[in-house]
C-alpha cells in the first residue's frame, strides 16, 4: 500500500511533470525544435525571473498570506538601482544587487511589520503597498524611463555572460531553487512555515512565533523581489514605472497552479517551479506553434482553474470516526 | 470661446504615456513654441500606462481646466472620440499629432510624415541590405495604434511593385511594452529561422528587437530597422544589431503641435480641407480631405550620423 | 462589563446609547470628514474645480467602478471575493461588440451586456460554491480566463460602430448636468443599500460573513446566498461594461484593465472588512466618491494618476490601522 | 517552599522521602465570565503516575495548559525540583524538559508523522540542517517503542485515522528527554490494544523516573496505571491521596457530590405519545443504528463520554449531515428534507455543543442572532420589521433572565453564559416541537446553569419536549425523565430516570462491567 511507486504518484509534483512533458510533447509535434535541449534551456532562462517570484510568494502564501505587492516592490527597486547604475557606473554590479535585494527586503519587512505588529491583513496591507511602491517609483524617477543607453555594459552584461553554457539569469534561478529548497526542507524556520500555515493554533502549542514567522515570510517575498528588480530591468534593459505591472497575479498563478494551497500549509519548492514553468512554457510555446498569442491569456486561467478543482479533489478532508468497525475497516 | 481675458493660452500636449523618451523629445519642442510664440503655457501630460480609460480622464480634468487646446497623441483612434468632442463642444481647440484620433473627434490631425512615404521607408531599410530579398517581420505597437497600422498597410501595399523579393512573413504586436516587445521579438526568431530582418516602426519595439538579436548573438544574420530615437538607439548601429534606421525630427513634431494648437485656438488659423497652415520654423503643412497633414520625410540614421544626432534627441 | 451585572430589571433596552450619538462617531463619519476636507482642499487649491461641468465630469472617475464596488461589497461582507470583474466588464463589452456586427440594436445590447455579466458572475459562483473552491483563486483564473476569451474573440481588432442611441447611457445627460451615469449610481446605491440593511437577505449575508457554520446551523442556506452574490457582482460588472463602453463608444480586450483592484479598494476604504462580516454601503459610496475626488482633484492640478495611488494606498492603510492603534492604546491605558 | 514541605508530612510513608518534581499552588485562572481554576494545587513526584480527575469543565485542561506555558495564570507558583520557575511561553515548557499530550490534538495534519513528533526539535547535521534521515530512524523508534511500529513516519499525518493521530501526539510527547509527562486524556480515542501498549510504554516512563500526570474520565485505566490521584470539581482542588486504599465510590463521590449544588428544579412531568421517532439512523463512520423515540413533554438525557457521537446524531437529526440509513419522523410524518432550514421548518431545534463556532454569530447585536432562524416571521416581502425583531427578542431573552446591557449589544460583549441564553432564546424564538440540546450548560457558571434547568422544566410543562445531551451527571440525572446511553457511537442502554445512580451511568459509559 505504501510502495514506492504509489508514494511518488501522491505527490501532486510529479502530475504536473508529467503534464508539462505532456505539453512539451504536444508541442514537439507540431515543432520538433521545440523540444531539443537547447531551447528548453532557453524557455528555462526566460522563465528564471518567474521562478524566483514564485519561490519568495509561495513561502509567504503558505504561511497563510499573500503579497500583492511583490510586482510593484520589483519596480521600485529595478528603477532604484537603474538609476544608481546611470548617476554612478563606477558601483560594481555585485554592489548594486546586494542593494537591490536590501531595498527589496526593507519593502517585504514593512509588510510584514503591519501584519505582525498591527494585524492588519495581508490582502489588504499588500494591496495598499501594491500602489505605494509603484507610485513611489513614478515619484523617484520623476516619470522618466531609464533606457538601455544610461546603463553601464557590466550592469547589462553580467545575467547575460555564460557560465557552463548557462547565462548567468539561469543560474540565479538554479541558485534560488536549491536555496529554498534547503530552507523549506532542512531548516527549522522552513518547518515553521508550514507549521504555520497547517495549523496556527498547534504552532503556538509547538513553541513557534506565528507573527514573526509570517514577518520572516514577507521580508523573504520582499529580498527575492528586490533581486528580481534588478534582474529584470538588465534582462529587458528599461526600468520604467510600468515594469512588471499586474504581474503579481502571474507569480500567484504559477504558484497556485504548482499547487500552493492558498489557505496555507501546502506546497512545495518543486510545485512552485514547475507552476512558473508551465506559465513559461505556454508563454513561449504558442508564437512558435502558430497559436495566436491572443490564446495564451485564456489557456493560463482554464490551467489555474483546473489546477484549483484537480487539488481540491486531492484534499477532500474526511470527518473524523468514532465507530470501531469503519476505522479498523 | 476661447479666454482672451486670460495672459496666458494653455495648451495641453497629451501624450500615450509618460516616461517615453518620443515624447519627452517632443515636448522639448513644445515648450520651444511657447516660449517662441510668446503667452502660451504649456501642460505636459498623460498616463503612466498606454491606456485609453488614462488619456480619457486625463481629456476630462482639463476640460475642467478650460485650457485652449488640447493636442493629443492618441492610444486609440475611437475610444477618445467622444471625450475629444466634447472638449470641442466646450470650445476648446482639439488637434491630434503622432497617433491621430477619428476625424470627428479632432480638428486637425498632425501626420509626422507622409503615412506612404513611411512605409515605404520602413520597408527600403530592410531591404536596402537584402539585395537578394529575404524574409522580414513587423513588430508594432499597440494593436489599436492608428499611426502604426497605417503605417503596416501603406507597407503592404509597397511591397508587391517596389519590392518584389522581399516577404513580410507576420506582424505582431509588442504594445509598446518593453516586456511584450522582447517576447514578440522572441517569438519571432523561434518561430521563422530564416527570418532576415525585424521592421519595428516603434521606438520601444526597436530597441527591444536589437537588444533580442544582440543577446542572442545574431548580429550579422537579422537586420533590425524601424523607427528608432537616436539617443537610445546608438549602440545597437555601434554593435552592428542595426545597419540604419528612421525617425523623424521628435522635437520639431511636438513645436508644430503646439504651434498650429495655438493658430486654430487664437483663430489666426482655420482648420479646412486644402488650407495651408504656417508652422513657424519649420515651415508650412496643408490640409488634405480629413483635415490631416503630413510633415517632413523621414530621416535616416546609420553609423555615418547617428553619433552626432544621438546628442540631440 | 459593570453595566451587565447591574442590569437586574428583568427589562432589556433596544439600545443603550442614542443612534444618533453613535452614528457621530461611526466610519462613515470619518469617511464624510475626509471626503469635505478634500472638497474644500480641491476647491481652494484650483478655481476650476467649484463648477457644476466640473463636479459633474469628476462623477465619470468613480461612477463604473463604484457600481461594481456595491456589490463586491456584499460579497466580501459574505467573505468571498471576486477578482474577475474588470475580465467580465472585457468579456461582455466584447460581445456586445460582436452583437453590434451582427446589427443588434441598443436593447439587445444592453441585455446581452448584462447577461454576459450575469453568465460570468454565476460561472464564478458554481464553482465556488459546488466545488468548494478558495474565491481568490477562481477568480484569478477567470480573471485571466474571461479576458483571454476577449483577446481570443477580438486579436488586435477592435470593435465600434455602435449605434448612436447606445452613447446616451456612458455619454448621456438626463437633465442638464446630471448624467445617466450618476443617476444609475444613486439609484443603484439606493437599491443595495436597502438589500443589505433592510431586507433579510442582507440580513443572512452579514451573518455568512461573521460566521459561516453558526449561520447553517440556524437554518441559512449559505450557498445559495453565496451563489446569488457571485451573481450579482457579475451583473454590476456587466452593467459597468454597458456603461464603460458607451462612454468609449468602442471595444478593446484591453478595456478596464486593473479596474478590479481598484474597486476592492474602494470597498475596503469604504468600513468593509476584508475578513467578512462587517461593512455599509454608506461607506463605499463614500469611498468611492472620495476616490474620484482624490483622483480628479489631483488630474486638476496635472498631478499625474501614478502619485494620486500613492495617496489612496497610504489611506488605505492608515485608515484601516488607525482603529488598530487606538485600541491598542486603549487597552494600555485600560491595563 | 514551605507548602511543599508541609504537604509531605500528609503523605504515606514510601513517598515522603521524594520530593515533588513538579509542583504547582495556589494556581488560579480566569477566563471572562468563568473561573476555571480557583487556588488549586498539584504535585507530580518522580517515578510516579498521578490522576487528574474531575468532571467536565472541573479545569483540568486549563491546568494543562498552565504547565505548558500556553496559558499565563492569574495567579500562584510553579516550581521544579523545588525552584521557582515561570513558563512565558510552550517554548519555556520545552526547555524545563515538560512535555504533554493535549486534549485536543494539537498536531499538523499536512506535515509528515515524523515530523509531527519531532516539530521545534529535529534532530540536526553538522551544518545546522534538520537532518531528515535520522528523524525519521528517530520517529520509527519512538513509534515502536510504543508498540505503534505499524505508523510509517512518512505518511501525511491526515491520512491517520483518530486513533492514530492520538499515537502520534503521544509519540511527539515521549519524543522530546522529558522529566515531566503530561497526557490529557490520552487513552480517549484509542483501542483496548492500543491502550495496552500506552500503559506499558507508561509503565516503562515510570521505571525511568519520570514524573507524569495521567488524565481520564475511565476509572479502570486510573486504577491500573495511577499511583497518587488529584480530583478537582468546578476549578478546585477537593481531595489527593494515594489510590491504594482509596475506593472508587469514593472518588465518584468526591468529583460528582457537590456540597453546594444548586437544587434541580421540581418536575411533574405529564408525557404524552410519541412525538420523534428515529429509527436505524447509522451514519458510514460516526454512529449506528440509532433508534429512539422521544415523547411529548419529555426530557430525554443523551448521556456519554467525549467522543460517544452523540453531538454527531444530533446534528444528523438536525439535518446537518448526511446519513446512510434509517428515517426519522415527527408526529408521525417522515423528514424527507436533509437540510437545516427544512429541519427549522419541521419543527426541530437543534442547539449545537461549539457555542462560538455553532452557536452565536459574534458580530451580530443580541437581537439579530435571536432573529436569525426567525427571519420569514420578523419580515415582510423579506423586508426587515426592526420592531418585531427587537419584540420576538425581548420576549425570549428577558424569559431567560438574559443579562445584557442592550438588545443592540456585540453577542460576543457577553459572558459565556450569557451567549448560551442568546443561543437557546434563538432557537426558542423558532417554537420549535422539539428542541435538542446539546451540552447546554458547558462552560457555564452554577447560576446561570440554574436557570437554563429551570426554563428547561418551563418548556416542557408547556407541551415542548426536549432532547438533552450531557456530559454532567448531575444534570443527566437531575432533569431527564429517561436516559439514553451511549458509547463508541452506539445505544448501549435506554433507561427510565427511576433509581438511577451516578455510578451506574459512568460504568455503562466507560463499559466497565458492573
Ligand atoms: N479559552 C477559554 N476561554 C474561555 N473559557 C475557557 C477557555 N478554556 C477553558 N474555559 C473554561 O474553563 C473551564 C475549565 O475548562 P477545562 O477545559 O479546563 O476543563 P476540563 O476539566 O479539561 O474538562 P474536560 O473533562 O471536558 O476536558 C470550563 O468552564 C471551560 O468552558
Ligand atoms: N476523534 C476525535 N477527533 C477529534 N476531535 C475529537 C475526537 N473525539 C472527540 N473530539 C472532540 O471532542 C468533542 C466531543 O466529541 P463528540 O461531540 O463527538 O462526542 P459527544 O459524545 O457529543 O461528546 P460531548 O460530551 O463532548 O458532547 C468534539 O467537539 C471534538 O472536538
Ligand atoms: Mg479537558
Ligand atoms: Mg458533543
Amino acid at each position: 500500500m505504501n510502495s514506492l511507486p504509489n508514494r511518488i504518484l501522491k505527490h501532486r509534483e510529479i502530475w504536473l511533470a508529467a503534464a508539462i512533458a505532456l505539453l512539451v510533447g504536444l508541442i514537439a509535434m507540431r515543432f520538433p525544435a521545440f523540444a531539443r535541449l537547447g531551447n528548453l534551456l532557453t524557455v528555462f532562462n526566460d522563465t528564471s525571473i518567474l521562478i524566483i517570484l514564485a519561490l519568495g510568494q509561495m513561502v509567504v502564501i503558505l504561511t497563510r498570506s499573500i503579497d500583492l505587492s511583490m510586482a510593484s516592490n520589483l519596480a521600485f527597486t529595478g528603477m532604484l538601482v537603474a538609476m544608481t547604475n546611470a548617476a554612478f557606473p563606477a558601483i560594481p554590479v555585485p554592489v548594486l544587487i546586494l542593494t537591490a535585494m536590501f531595498v527589496g527586503a526593507a519593502l517585504g519587512a514593512f509588510n510584514g511589520i503591519l501584519v505582525w505588529k498591527l494585524g492588519i491583513p495581508p490582502i489588504v496591507v499588500t494591496l495598499g503597498t501594491l500602489t505605494v511602491f509603484r507610485g513611489a517609483t513614478f515619484v523617484l524617477s520623476g516619470g522618466a524611463w531609464v533606457n538601455a543607453d544610461r546603463m553601464s555594459p557590466a550592469f547589462i552584461a553580467l545575467q547575460r555572460s555564460a557560465f557552463l553554457g548557462l547565462p548567468i539569469l539561469s543560474w540565479f534561478a538554479i541558485c534560488a531553487i536549491a536555496l529554498f529548497y534547503v530552507i523549506m526542507t532542512r531548516t527549522p524556520f522552513g518547518r515553521s512555515v508550514y507549521a504555520v500555515g497547517v495549523n496556527p493554533t498547534a504552532s503556538v502549542y509547538a513553541g513557534i512565533d506565528v507573527g514573526r514567522t509570517k514577518f520572516l515570510a514577507f521580508c523573504i517575498s520582499g529580498l527575492v523581489a528586490g533581486l528580481c528588480g534588478y534582474l529584470w530591468v538588465s534582462r529587458y534593459v528599461i526600468a520604467s514605472t510600468e515594469v512588471a505591472n499586474g504581474y503579481e497575479l502571474s507569480i500567484i498563478a504559477a504558484c497556485v497552479i504548482g499547487g500552493v494551497s492558498i489557505a496555507g500549509g501546502l506546497g512545495s519548492v518543486a510545485g512552485a517551479v514547475l507552476g512558473a514553468l508551465f506559465l513559461g512554457i505556454i508563454g513561449s510555446a504558442l508564437p512558435v506553434v502558430n497559436v495566436s498569442p491572443f490564446w495564451q491569456m485564456a489557456i493560463s486561467g482554464g490551467a489555474i482553474i483546473l489546477a484549483v478543482v484537480l487539488n481540491a479533489r486531492g484534499e477532500r478532508r474526511q470527518g473524523r470516526i468514532i465507530l470501531k468497525k469503519a476505522a479498523a475497516a | 470661446a476661447p479666454a482672451y481675458a486670460q495672459d496666458n493660452v494653455k495648451i495641453a500636449l497629451v501624450v500615450k504615456s509618460l516616461g517615453n523618451g518620443f515624447f519627452d523629445a517632443a515636448n522639448k519642442g513644445a515648450q520651444e513654441a511657447a516660449s517662441e510664440i510668446g503667452g502660451v503655457e504649456v501642460i505636459y501630460t498623460g498616463p503612466t500606462s498606454a491606456t485609453a480609460e488614462g488619456q480619457i480622464e486625463i481629456v476630462n480634468s482639463l476640460i475642467a481646466q478650460q485650457v485652449d487646446a488640447i493636442a493629443i497623441s492618441a492610444n486609440d483612434p475611437d475610444a477618445l472620440v467622444p471625450a475629444l468632442k466634447r472638449a470641442m463642444d466646450r470650445g476648446i481647440t482639439v488637434i491630434s499629432w503622432d497617433s491621430g484620433v477619428a476625424p470627428e473627434g479632432r480638428q486637425l490631425h498632425l501626420n509626422p510624415s507622409d503615412t506612404d512615404l513611411i512605409g515605404e521607408t520602413i520597408i527600403k531599410l530592410a531591404a536596402d541590405r537584402l539585395p537578394d530579398g529575404g524574409d522580414v517581420a513587423i513588430l508594432s505597437a499597440s494593436s489599436t495604434a492608428t499611426n502604426q497600422n497605417a503605417w503596416i498597410e501603406a507597407a503592404k501595399k509597397a511591397l508587391p511593385e517596389k519590392f518584389p523579393k522581399i516577404n513580410l512573413v507576420t506582424v505582431v504586436y509588442g504594445d509598446d511594452d518593453s516586456v511584450k516587445s522582447t517576447n514578440e521579438a522572441r517569438g519571432l526568431i523561434a518561430s521563422h529561422p530564416d527570418l532576415d530582418a525585424i521592421i519595428a516602426p516603434t521606438t520601444v519595439g526597436v530597441v527591444a528587437a536589437a537588444q533580442v538579436v544582440t543577446d542572442q548573438n545574431l548580429i550579422g544574420k537579422i537586420n533590425v530597422t524601424g523607427l528608432a530615437l537616436p539617443s537610445e538607439f546608438k549602440q545597437f548601429i555601434d554593435n552592428g544589431a542595426s545597419q540604419a534606421v528612421a525617425l523623424w525630427n521628435p522635437i520639431d513634431l511636438g513645436y508644430s503641435a503646439v504651434y498650429l494648437s495655438h493658430a486654430l485656438a487664437t483663430e489666426k488659423a482655420k482648420a479646412e480641407p486644402g488650407a495651408k497652415l504656417s508652422i513657424g520654423r519649420v515651415g508650412e503643412v496643408t490640409l488634405d480631405d480629413t483635415n490631416a497633414a503630413a510633415m517632413a520625410a523621414p530621416f535616416q540614421f546609420d553609423k555615418s550620423n547617428i553619433e552626432e544626432f544621438s546628442k540631440i534627441y | 462589563m459593570s453595566t451587565t451585572e447591574l442590569a437586574h430589571n428583568r427589562h432589556i433596552p433596544d439600545r443603550l446609547d442614542n443612534p444618533l450619538r453613535s452614528a457621530l462617531f461611526s466610519w462613515e463619519t470619518l469617511l464624510i470628514l475626509v471626503a469635505v476636507a478634500i472638497f474644500a482642499l480641491n476647491s481652494l487649491a484650483s478655481p476650476y474645480f467649484l463648477n457644476a461641468w466640473s463636479l459633474s465630469d469628476l462623477t465619470f472617475n468613480f461612477v463604473e467602478k463604484g457600481l461594481i464596488a456595491l456589490a463586491m461589497a456584499l460579497l466580501i461582507i459574505a467573505g468571498e471575493i471576486d477578482l474577475s470583474v474588470a475580465a467580465i466588464i472585457a468579456l461582455s463589452s466584447t460581445i456586445m461588440g460582436m452583437a453590434v456586427q451582427a446589427g443588434v440594436d441598443t436593447p439587445g445590447l444592453v441585455l446581452i451586456g448584462l447577461g454576459v455579466g450575469l453568465a460570468c458572475g454565476a460561472f464564478n459562483g458554481l464553482l465556488v460554491t459546488k466545488l468548494g473552491l478558495p474565491s481568490i483563486v477562481v477568480t484569478i483564473g477567470t480573471m485571466s480566463l474571461f479576458r483571454g476569451i476577449a483577446y481570443i474573440i477580438l486579436g488586435d481588432q477592435a470593435y465600434r460602430g455602435y449605434p448612436a442611441s447606445f452613447a446616451f447611457f456612458g455619454q448621456g445627460y438626463v437633465w442638464w448636468v446630471i448624467s445617466f451615469e450618476i443617476v444609475l449610481f444613486v439609484i443603484m446605491a439606493l437599491l443595495f443599500w436597502f438589500l443589505l440593511h433592510r431586507t433579510s437577505f442582507g440580513r443572512m449575508v452579514f451573518a455568512i460573513g461573521n460566521n459561516p457554520v453558526a449561520a447553517t446551523f440556524s437554518g441559512v442556506r449559505v450557498e445559495r446566498i453565496k451563489f446569488i452574490l457571485f451573481c450579482l457582482t457579475g451583473l454590476m460588472a456587466g452593467v459597468a461594461s454597458v456603461l464603460l463602453t458607451s462612454r468609449l463608444g468602442s471595444t478593446r480586450p484591453s478595456i478596464a484593465q486593473g479596474y478590479e483592484l481598484e474597486v476592492i479598494t474602494m470597498v475596503v476604504l469604504g468600513g468593509v472588512s476584508i475578513l467578512g462580516g462587517s461593512g455599509s454601503i454608506a461607506g463605499v459610496v463614500l469611498a468611492a466618491i472620495i476616490m474620484g475626488l482624490v483622483t480628479f482633484g489631483l488630474g486638476l492640478l496635472n498631478v499625474p494618476g501614478i502619485v494620486m495611488s500613492i495617496f489612496i494606498g497610504l489611506l488605505l492603510i492608515t485608515v484601516i490601522a488607525l482603529p488598530i492603534l487606538w485600541r491598542r492604546l486603549r487597552e494600555r491605558q485600560g491595563a | 517552599m514551605m507548602h511543599t514541605t508541609i504537604r509531605r508530612e500528609q503523605l504515606p510513608e514510601e513517598t515522603r522521602q521524594a520530593s515533588p518534581r513538579f509542583s504547582l499552588s495556589g494556581i488560579s485562572k480566569s477566563f471572562p465570565g468563568v473561573r476555571a481554576l480557583n487556588k488549586v494545587a498539584l504535585s507530580l513526584y518522580p517515578g510516579q503516575v498521578t490522576a487528574l480527575i474531575g468532571e467536565n469543565g472541573a479545569g483540568k485542561s486549563t491546568l494543562v495548559k498552565i504547565m505548558t506555558g500556553i496559558y499565563q495564570p492569574d495567579e500562584g507558583e510553579i516550581a521544579i525540583d523545588g525552584e521557582g520557575v515561570s513558563l512565558p511561553a510552550a517554548h519555556s515548557a520545552f526547555v524545563h524538559g515538560i512535555s504533554a499530550i493535549h486534549q485536543e490534538t494539537v498536531l499538523f495534519d499536512d506535515l509528515s508523522v515524523a515530523e509531527n513528533i519531532f516539530l521545534g526539535h529535529a534532530p540536526r547535521t553538522r551544518f545546522g540542517l534538520i537532518d531528515w534521515s535520522r528523524m525519521r530512524r528517530d520517529a520509527r523508534e519512538v513509534l515502536e517503542a510504543m508498540g505503534a511500529s505499524h505508523i510509517d513516519p512518512d505518511t501525511r499525518l491526515r491520512e491517520l485515522g483518530i486513533a492514530n493521530k492520538h499515537l502520534v501526539a503521544v509519540g511527539r510527547a515521549m519524543s522530546i528527554d522529558a522529566r515531566i509527562v503530561i497526557m490529557d486524556e490520552p487513552t480517549a480515542a484509542l483501542s483496548a490494544k492500543e491502550i495496552e501498549e500506552l500503559f506499558l510504554l507508561i509503565e516503562f516512563l515510570k521505571s525511568q523516573d519520570k514524573a507524569i500526570l495521567f488524565i481520564s474520565h475511565k476509572f479502570d485505566e486510573i486504577y491500573r496505571i495511577a499511583d497518587r490521584y488529584t480530583v478537582f470539581r468546578d476549578g478546585e482542588m477537593v481531595g489527593e491521596g494515594m489510590l491504594a486504599g482509596t475506593s472508587q465510590n469514593e472518588i465518584v463521590k468526591m468529583m460528582v457530590g457537590r456540597a453546594v449544588d444548586h437544587i434541580f428544579p421540581e418536575r411533574h412531568p405529564t408525557i404524552g405519545a410519541p412525538l420523534l421517532s428515529v429509527s436505524t439512523l447509522s451514519h458510514p463512520t460516526e454512529f449506528d443504528d440509532i433508534s429512539f423515540e422521544l415523547r411529548k413533554g419529555e426530557i430525554l438525557g443523551f448521556y456519554g463520554l467525549v467522543g460517544a457521537g452523540r453531538s454527531e446524531l444530533m446534528q444528523a437529526i438536525a439535518g446537518m449531515t448526511r446519513t446512510s440509513k434509517g428515517t426519522i419522523s415527527l408526529d408521525g410524518k417522515a423528514i424527507a428534507s436533509r437540510s437545516a432550514a427544512d429541519t427549522v421548518a419541521a419543527g426541530i431545534a437543534y442547539v449545537p455543543e461549539e457555542r462560538g463556532r455553532q452557536g452565536v454569530v459574534i458580530g451580530l447585536p443580541i437581537f439579530q442572532n435571536v432573529s436569525l432562524p426567525s427571519l420569514k416571521r420578523t419580515s415582510e416581502f423579506g423586508v426587515l420589521k426592526l420592531a418585531s425583531e427587537f419584540q420576538l427578542a425581548r420576549r425570549y431573552t428577558e424569559r431567560l433572565d438574559l443579562r445584557a446591557s442592550s438588545l443592540s449589544q456585540d453577542v460576543g460583549t457577553l459572558s459565556g453564559g450569557n451567549q448560551q441564553k442568546v443561543v437557546i432564546a434563538k432557537w426558542l424564538a423558532t417554537r420549535p416541537k422539539v428542541i435538542i440540546l446539546d451540552e447546554p450548560t458547558k462552560g457555564i457558571d452554577i447560576g446561570s446553569k440554574a436557570a437554563v434547568h429551570g426554563f428547561m422544566a418551563e418548556l416542557v410543562a408547556e407541551g415542548l419536549s426536549v432532547i438533552m445531551v450531557s456530559s454532567e451527571l448531575p444534570e443527566i440525572l437531575g432533569m431527564s425523565d429517561r436516559v439514553v446511553v451511549m458509547r463508541e457511537g452506539r445505544i448501549v442502554s435506554i433507561r427510565e430516570n427511576k433509581g438511577l445512580d451516578a455510578e451506574t451511568l459512568v460504568r455503562l459509559a466507560a463499559g466497565i462491567a458492573a
